[in-house]
């Protein structure tokens, strides 16, 4: 983008020979960027937006930056980037080197909201001709955004020239947005309406709710108006039931990862396991490892961390699992009750332990860059970060289930379960299945950790907030069955996504949970309970 | 026929604790009211306050020892009963703080001023009289748990999913009280309490008089709990606990047993929050916490579970442990509570009135033991 | 069979005289007067030790330092160190331990309001002392509590004004945990809204449960609510905990600080610390302390907490800022006062003014709260707040806040004669607006 | 012969369980007093039809009443043994912590409510009928051991001894002798026909032998449905029940 800048100013530097004399005349309003504190800078910037020049666009790109400085000695005002233990200054206007100076010479001019805001809206109107589509996309969008009635004349200057059809319907909304926001003939604000409608948000909405309010639109105005708002918010319905449709999905995949390993140890072993949410919060803990690894060494790779995290949490939890099977839970089989009172034991020691390594307070987990930010689908705001935990979430279970299913590690885990004595005697080495499975399941929370450790506090109370919701999980879905887990958690997800707008986020859970009690009287033995001649004598 | 209901209980096991807990009853007054502070016999209050607590605490144990040892209902959420009997408490001594408010209403709570609620919701009517308190203290949680073990059981609802609801169970009502909207003060709960019965509640006299009433209260329960289960009907519930069908067979509609156990023992539970409440002085949502049941699972198993005596004596161990701990470990605590459990669980799988069966093994049996089996095929 | 019960049953008993005579040893008092003991209150396991282990180790610090000059009345001060967990009743249960066991000359402890609510009748009983350092909802002044955090006119308000002024904000979401603390703030905050002429339309007040993890219905609705053309605020009320989902979820949303701003009131440096900050540039948080205030008084305490903590990573905030005042001020005013029973503390207190770390002197009021500037800071990308604004003067704290009906008329002094705490200024009585 | 004669009467039941058909159009009748034997191979449905007899398992259709009258499937468990149906198990289920007395006593015919079980003292009657049955399984000797604690035959007999303390009208017997002795089975049979006397019984029994020792007539199911009827020697020479039996 910078690159796209510079060539952009030197088409101009050598297009016009006036810009000589025009980089002198910034040069001032450059200067006065950085006197005066915030209010002096945003007086600056708006001078110097207002000229229009675009070789303002670099310095403004510096101030966005934090790289803008003032030279205490002299009070110039220079770009200054980091370079070694000292900083490397380059002249804002044009580029030329002015030498190195330690941190201490130079002060930072200082950049708050409001700034932020007029930078992006003078860089939109500064960067409409950009020979780049997608900084045009941008710099419309921060337009509409600004609704800056100053940038109209660049705005349609941009609009006469762009051949892109996305980014030409960009600009149109943006100088329809400012037309509707400065108010217009009749006929501006009618084009304008019908331009916005295409635009089925909430931005539209407001702009077009505006006029039909407006005392000063015309009523042909105001009808054009009601019935775009008409189709806006239909729109906006259908796409509020798909919102909630997603969220539902996704938090059902949260809890299907915070569960599943659950559905592994209790599920599969009967193994009232207390210590699954400590399991889950050492996998996030684990990436936390990892990522401090990467910072460390090699911070350039920091967007592979979670790949690593991955099987190195489902190691150490798999690991921490086998050896808790090993020394505690296999001398309590066929005793599933002192299985919770050992395991609600082991779980406040491992908060402890954990707190006691790495402190109370919360971890700094970081997202790679390919789980950040989020992306439109329609009128769907999807965010990287969950889409991810959605299909891993179904990746765990798929490779769960084709792991009991499919190998013989699987068949081992059943038929230890279903006649631990037959397995036995059958060559079957029951004890290490036993810590293999433990440990499998303990691995699947880690591997859980992972996921949840970016879109949750990694403390050590991490587990304990999963726990409750994981065990009403498995039970609702039907102890020992696996799509019972899947099930169940994609329901319970959906309905506490559904009922949460109406009800309230604290209502909602009440509210779910109350089903859950009434659906378990319904059917005594969870939702993919298995029929059949009743075990009990 | 009442008499002969309690003496049916009364062995010398029962005389042992009865015994031990008249004394309490009468030492402690002593040494609290009479005896010198200077002298080494002298109990502070604030000692006073803690034994008290854990006899509430021994109580709930109780309680649920009689649904989960005797009966094999593993309830994870009897915490519930004890936080409602707490509640029913203390939105009368909430009453009875009248006028003297931060803010001076004399009949809403301080919460509800800065709250702007301008009048007493209607379920608070009534509580200014203890007699209606006390009664709800034993009806609310008594009605819910009916109503809860009549479809839970009805439905047969067995195992670990009747554990689960009764997890869920309280976990709403925690987020429900965790509501500000509800009128119990949400998550700050109720505090503040000036008096009980026209006694301020800070004075030496009335917390020692709590005080005996918990040891009358845990007493009594005690006493209909070994009457309950000295009887047929206590042979019924352990029958049910370990063949619930088969007891069926027989002609019993075990439903009502359990529901009769289950009511029973939330009753109990009730009273012993109702005792709590005035001697911690705060009564909060967090009472409602999951944890804070599985911690009284966990307070039976490790006295013994099916022991009354066994559910008493884990209770106030581990409360007097963990008292102990948190001052003298405060940053270690965990692991030995933890590790405790862990012992606990590994080593005395009859918790620690079983240890003294375990080494007594080898005399011969004679009649009618009900602590037989640990955890067996009804499992949870 | 019986004998056997018997026996384990006369077990029970003998252990329960043990445990009795361990609590009489237990209450035994303390011999040793040649220290004066200062206890810590504060959740080290639970849910509140993610924020309230830090207070203790900065209390352990501060007690370090003042023996390393001598200690207090000559005597060195001895740290006594309980753990709560957590757990509202057993709050209660070790104030009393520390008053009455330990007989501690002063408690410092507590986060949650709750916890204070549950301690308080204690320290009133038991005539302790309690400094309270984190910013909490006003209404309530005690004679034997010191508030050093900020009351809702020292943080609440002076953000929304500073949004209102300088972010030109028109509409407002109210975003709190549901308890007593966003409860409260945000009722004042409504009256104070409405009183500036904000529509109820423009008002949207949301409560979420403790450790509320799952925000993607919220911070789409904040972001619907936001985009109706008026310029939107989010005034957080978030408990600590459930922060870090929440800016994660908002950094993902892509909601930036330009559009909607968000200014919190219980984050801080050290809830930052477990936040990839970067998305999150610009929103705000309102405190009378950032880590990142340069003054020599700061860059000290910096420099020692991180040697206290053998920690260079290790961030300083607001409570523990008020910490630091609150300690200083108990010293100072038990030096003047020559010795620590508690009236004499008491009386000692009001008045005394001690240097906090942003440049200035803060006072001990006579409503038991203390002065304080406001700082408005915008989130940075190393997890730092740069200050954006500040008060000119140090704002006095108000305990009973004028934009709530019951409140307005009450206020509190503790210095004789009044000692009171809700005088009211109409009837001129003391106990409320009751008669 | 019409329903209301009958004590049993079964017909047209049918139950499945995830689409195997457990019992298959089944029809039975007993008459008041008889005894009958039930034989057939293992998953012929023997248990399912006392499971479905004593209100255990819901049949999908078909009808049962009891004493020609009472519907059998709208019943709970506790209500169909309180009518008068006892219930034997294959595997003996007796209260393992109770001692043998507390076991009988628990069966006794007495009013079942929880309030009444509370309140409940046992009377000299009682005590005699409990007495009499000790004699007649053989444990007086070890009326004060717990249950648990007996052996495999002795925890059989006691549970028919709880069966008689419950005083039914009709017993069901699931095995009755699996796992004795020659010695107890003998006397096993003759325990049984003492108590036909008095009591109709349905038994359920593999062993042969013992079929034989009861002298009854015999059912043979085979795949939910009646197979054959009649005496044990027409059952056995019948075409059908030795191919059953021999597998095809």
């Amino acid at each position: 983008m910078r690159r796209a800048l510079r060539w952009l100013l030197a088409v101009c530097v050598v297009a016009a020979t006036t810009s000589v004399a025009l980089a002198a005349d910034l040069r001032p309003l450059v200067q006065s960027l950085g006197t005066g504190g915030y209010a002096g800078t945003e007086k600056g910037l708006a001078q110097l937006s207002e000229a229009g020049d675009p070789a303002a666009v670099p310095v403004i790109e510096a101030l966005q930056a934090g790289d803008l400085y003032v030279r205490k000695a002299d009070g110039v005002v220079v770009i200054a980037r980091k370079a070694g233990s000292d900083y490397a200054l380059t002249d804002p206007l044009g580029g030329a080197s002015l030498g190195e100076a330690p941190a201490g010479a130079i002060e930072k001019i200082k950049v708050n909201n409001a700034l932020r805001r007029a930078i992006s809206a003078s860089l939109g109107a500064l960067t409409l001709m950009s020979p780049d589509a997608g900084i045009r996309r941008s710099a419309a969008d921060a337009v509409f955004k600004s609704r800056d009635a100053t940038a109209l004349d660049a705005l349609n200057t941009a609009l006469a020239k762009e051949q892109d059809s996305s980014v030409r319907r960009a600009m149109e909304q943006a100088r329809a947005a400012i037309t509707l926001t400065a108010g217009a003939s009749d006929e501006d604000t009618r084009v304008a309406v019908a331009t916005l409608a295409g635009r089925s948000d909430q931005d539209a909405l407001a702009l077009l709710s505006s006029v039909a309010s407006s005392s000063s639109a015309s009523e042909t105005a105001k009808a054009a108006a009601a019935s775009a708002i008409a189709s806006v918010q239909l729109k906006l319905t259908l796409w509020g039931v798909a919102q909630n449709l997603w969220y539902g999905l996704s938090l059902g995949s949260v809890l299907l990862l915070a569960a599943i390993g659950l559905a592994v140890t209790f599920g599969v072993m009967g193994v009232i396991n207390m210590a699954h949410g400590e399991m889950v919060m050492i996998g996030a803990y684990t990436t936390f490892m990892v990522q401090e690894l990467f910072r460390a060494h090699a911070p350039g790779l920091f967007d592979l961390s979670i790949l690593v995290a991955l099987p190195a949490a489902f190691l150490v939890s798999g690991g921490v699992g086998i050896l808790i099977e090993r020394s505690v839970i296999r001398w309590l089989y066929g005793r599933p009750l002192e299985t919770l009172l050992a395991t609600w034991g082991l779980s406040l020691a491992l908060q402890q332990a954990v707190r006691s390594i790495f402190g109370p307070s919360n971890r700094e987990v970081g997202a790679p860059s390919w789980m950040s930010g989020a992306f439109e689908l329609g009128g769907l705001t999807i965010t990287y970060g969950r889409l991810w935990i959605v299909v891993f979430a179904f990746a765990v279970f798929a490779a769960l289930l084709v792991a009991l299913k499919r190998t013989w590690f699987g068949l081992s885990i059943r038929a230890v379960t279903q006649n631990r004595p037959m397995a036995n005697a059958m060559g079957i080495r029951t004890a290490k299945v036993d810590a293999l499975t433990f440990g499998l399941g303990s691995g699947i929370a880690g591997l859980a950790g992972v996921a949840l450790s970016q879109i949750d506090n990694v403390s050590p109370n991490l587990g304990q907030g999963y726990i409750i919701d994981s065990f009403m999980v498995v039970v609702f879905g039907g102890v020992g069955n696996l799509w019972g887990t899947l099930v169940g958690a994609l329901t319970l997800g959906t309905l506490n996504k559904f009922l949460e707008p109406y009800a309230g986020a604290v209502l909602g859970k009440i509210l779910v949970l109350i089903f859950i009690i009434l659906f378990i009287q319904r059917r005594p033995r969870g939702l993919f309970a298995l029929k059949g001649r009743a075990v009990e004598a | 026929m009442l008499t002969r209901f309690f003496l049916m209980g009364l062995d010398r096991k029962a005389g042992v604790v009865l015994t031990i807990l008249a004394l309490l009853a009468v030492l402690v007054p002593v040494s609290t009211l009479l005896v010198p502070a200077d002298s080494p016999f002298h109990l502070s209050i604030f000692t006073v306050s803690l034994l008290g607590k854990y006899l509430c605490f021994a109580l709930l144990a109780l309680a649920l020892d009689l649904v989960w040892g005797y009966c094999g209902i593993l309830s994870l959420g009897h915490a519930a009963f004890f936080a409602l009997g707490g509640y029913a408490m203390g939105m009368h001594l909430m009453r009875q703080i009248g006028p003297r408010g931060v803010y001076g209403n004399p009949v809403l709570p301080d919460f509800m001023v800065f709250l702007n609620w301008t009048e007493l919701p209607w379920y608070w009517l009534g509580f200014d009289h203890f007699w209606f308190a006390a009664l709800m203290v034993l009806a609310v949680p008594g009605a819910l748990a009916f109503a809860f073990g009549w479809f839970a059981f009805r439905s047969r609802v067995t195992g670990v999913y009747l554990s689960i609801i009764t997890q869920a169970m309280t976990f709403a009502l925690l987020l429900a009280f965790f509501r500000n909207d509800m009128g119990f003060g949400g998550n700050n709960g109720l505090t503040d309490f000036k008096e009980i019965l026209g006694a301020d509640i800070q004075a030496p006299g009335t917390r020692v008089g709590l005080f005996v009433a918990t040891v009358v209260a845990l007493a009594l329960s005690y006493m209909i709990a070994s009457g309950i289960i000295g009887s047929k009907l206590g042979k019924v519930l352990v029958a049910v606990r370990d063949t619930e069908s088969r007891v069926r067979f027989l002609g019993y509609n075990t439903e009502h047993y359990k529901l009769f156990a289950w009511t029973l023992s939330a009753c109990m539970a009730g009273v012993a929050g109702a005792l709590y409440v005035p001697q911690v002085g705060i009564i909060n949502p967090s009472e409602f916490a999951p944890a804070s049941s599985i911690e009284a699972v966990i307070w039976v198993a490790v006295g013994g579970r099916g022991t009354l005596a066994g559910a008493i004596l884990g209770a106030v161990l581990v409360n007097f442990g963990k008292s102990y701990f948190t001052g003298a470990l405060p940053e270690l605590w965990l692991f030995a509570l933890g590790g405790l459990f862990v012992a606990v669980t590994l080593f005395l799988p009859k918790g620690l009135l079983g240890l003294g069966a375990q080494l007594m093994a080898r005399m011969p049996k004679s009649k009618s033991l009900p602590n037989g089996k640990p955890a067996d095929q009804k499992g949870m | 069979m019986r004998t056997k019960q018997a026996t384990s049953v006369l077990g029970l008993g003998a252990f329960a005289g043990l445990a009795m005579g361990a609590m009489m040893g237990m209450a035994a008092p303390a011999l040793a007067q040649d220290t004066i003991k200062v206890g810590i209150l504060h959740s080290l396991s639970g849910t509140m030790a993610i924020s309230e282990t830090t207070l203790k180790d900065v209390m352990l610090m501060l007690i370090e330092e003042q023996n390393k000059k001598g200690g207090v009345l000559g005597k060195k001060l001895e740290a006594v160190v309980v753990d709560p967990a957590s757990n509202w009743p057993l709050f209660a249960e070790k104030a009393r331990e520390l008053l009455t066991k330990d007989k501690v000359a002063a408690v410092f402890g507590c986060w949650t309001s709750v916890s204070r609510k549950s301690v308080l009748p204690v320290f009133e009983e038991l005539n302790g002392l309690l400094f309270y350092p984190v910013q909490y909802e006003g209404e309530e002044s005690s004679r034997n509590v010191f508030y050093t955090g900020a009351a809702p006119n020292q943080q609440a308000i002076p953000a929304v004004d500073y949004l209102m002024q300088k972010e030109k904000v028109q509409r407002w979401v109210l975003a709190g945990t549901d308890y007593v603390y966003p409860r409260t703030t945000n009722k004042i905050l409504e009256a104070y809204l409405k009183g500036k002429g904000v529509k109820d339309e423009d008002i949207k007040i949301n409560y979420t449960p403790f450790g509320h993890s799952d925000w993607q219905s919220i911070v789409a609705d904040i972001k619907k609510f936001g985009s109706a053309g008026k310029k939107t605020a989010v005034v957080s009320t978030i408990n600590g905990d459930a922060n870090v989902p929440f800016y994660k979820e908002l950094g993902n949303q892509g909601v930036k600080a330009q559009d909607i701003p968000v200014v919190a009131f219980s984050v801080g440096e050290e809830e930052l610390a477990g936040i990839d900050t970067k998305p999150l540039l610009g929103h705000l948080a309102a405190w009378n302390y950032f880590q990142s205030v340069e003054n020599p008084a700061n860059a000290e305490f910096i420099k020692a907490w991180k040697t206290f903590t053998k920690n260079d990573k290790r961030v300083t905030n607001d409570p523990m800022e008020a910490h630091y005042i609150g300690f200083n001020m108990w010293v100072k005013a038990v030096e003047a006062a020559g010795t620590v029973a508690p009236d004499a503390v008491i009386d000692s207190m009001v008045g005394v003014s001690v240097p906090n770390l942003t440049g200035g002197y803060s006072a001990m009021l006579p409503n038991h709260h203390i002065t304080k500037p406001v700082l408005i800071g915008e989130v940075q990308e190393n997890g730092q707040f740069e200050t954006v604004s500040k008060t000119p003067g140090l704002v006095p704290g108000d305990e009973w806040s004028d934009f709530l009906p019951d409140s307005k008329d009450l206020i509190a002094d503790w210095r004789k004669p009044m000692s009171c705490g809700n005088f009211n200024v109409k009837t001129g009585k003391c106990g409320g607006k009751g008669t | 012969m019409s329903a209301e004669d009958t004590l049993l009467y079964l017909d047209g039941v049918s139950v499945s369980f995830d689409g195997f058909r457990a019992l298959n159009s089944l029809s039975l009748v007993m008459m008041p007093g008889e005894m009958r034997a039930i034989i057939g191979p293992n998953g012929a449905g023997k248990t399912t039809m006392m499971d479905v007899i004593t209100g255990k398992t819901r049949p999908d259709h078909g009808t049962i009443l009891f004493e020609g009258a009472t519907d059998l499937t709208k019943l709970r468990e506790a209500s169909i043994a309180n009518l008068g149906i006892g219930r034997k198990f294959q595997r003996p289920t007796v209260f393992e912590p109770h001692t043998v007395w507390d076991n009988l006593e628990l069966a006794l015919k007495a009013p079942r409510g929880p309030l009444k079980t509370l309140t409940y003292a046992i009377g000299r009657d009682d005590k005699a009928r409990i007495e009499e049955i000790l004699d007649v399984t053989r444990l007086s000797p070890k009326r004060d051991r717990i249950a648990g604690s007996l052996s495999h035959g002795e925890k059989q007999w006691l549970e028919i001894g709880m069966l008689l303390a419950q005083d039914p009208k009709l017993l069901l017997v699931d095995e009755p002798v699996a796992g004795m002795t020659d010695a107890e089975t003998e006397q096993t049979a003759q325990l049984l026909c003492d108590i036909a006397g008095k009591h109709s019984v349905i038994v359920v029994e593999h062993d042969m032998s013992f079929v034989r020792a009861l002298g009854v007539k015999v059912t043979v199911l085979a795949e939910g449905s009646v197979l054959a009827e009649g005496s044990l020697d027409a059952v056995s020479a019948n075409q059908q029940v030795i191919d059953v039996y021999l597998g095809r």
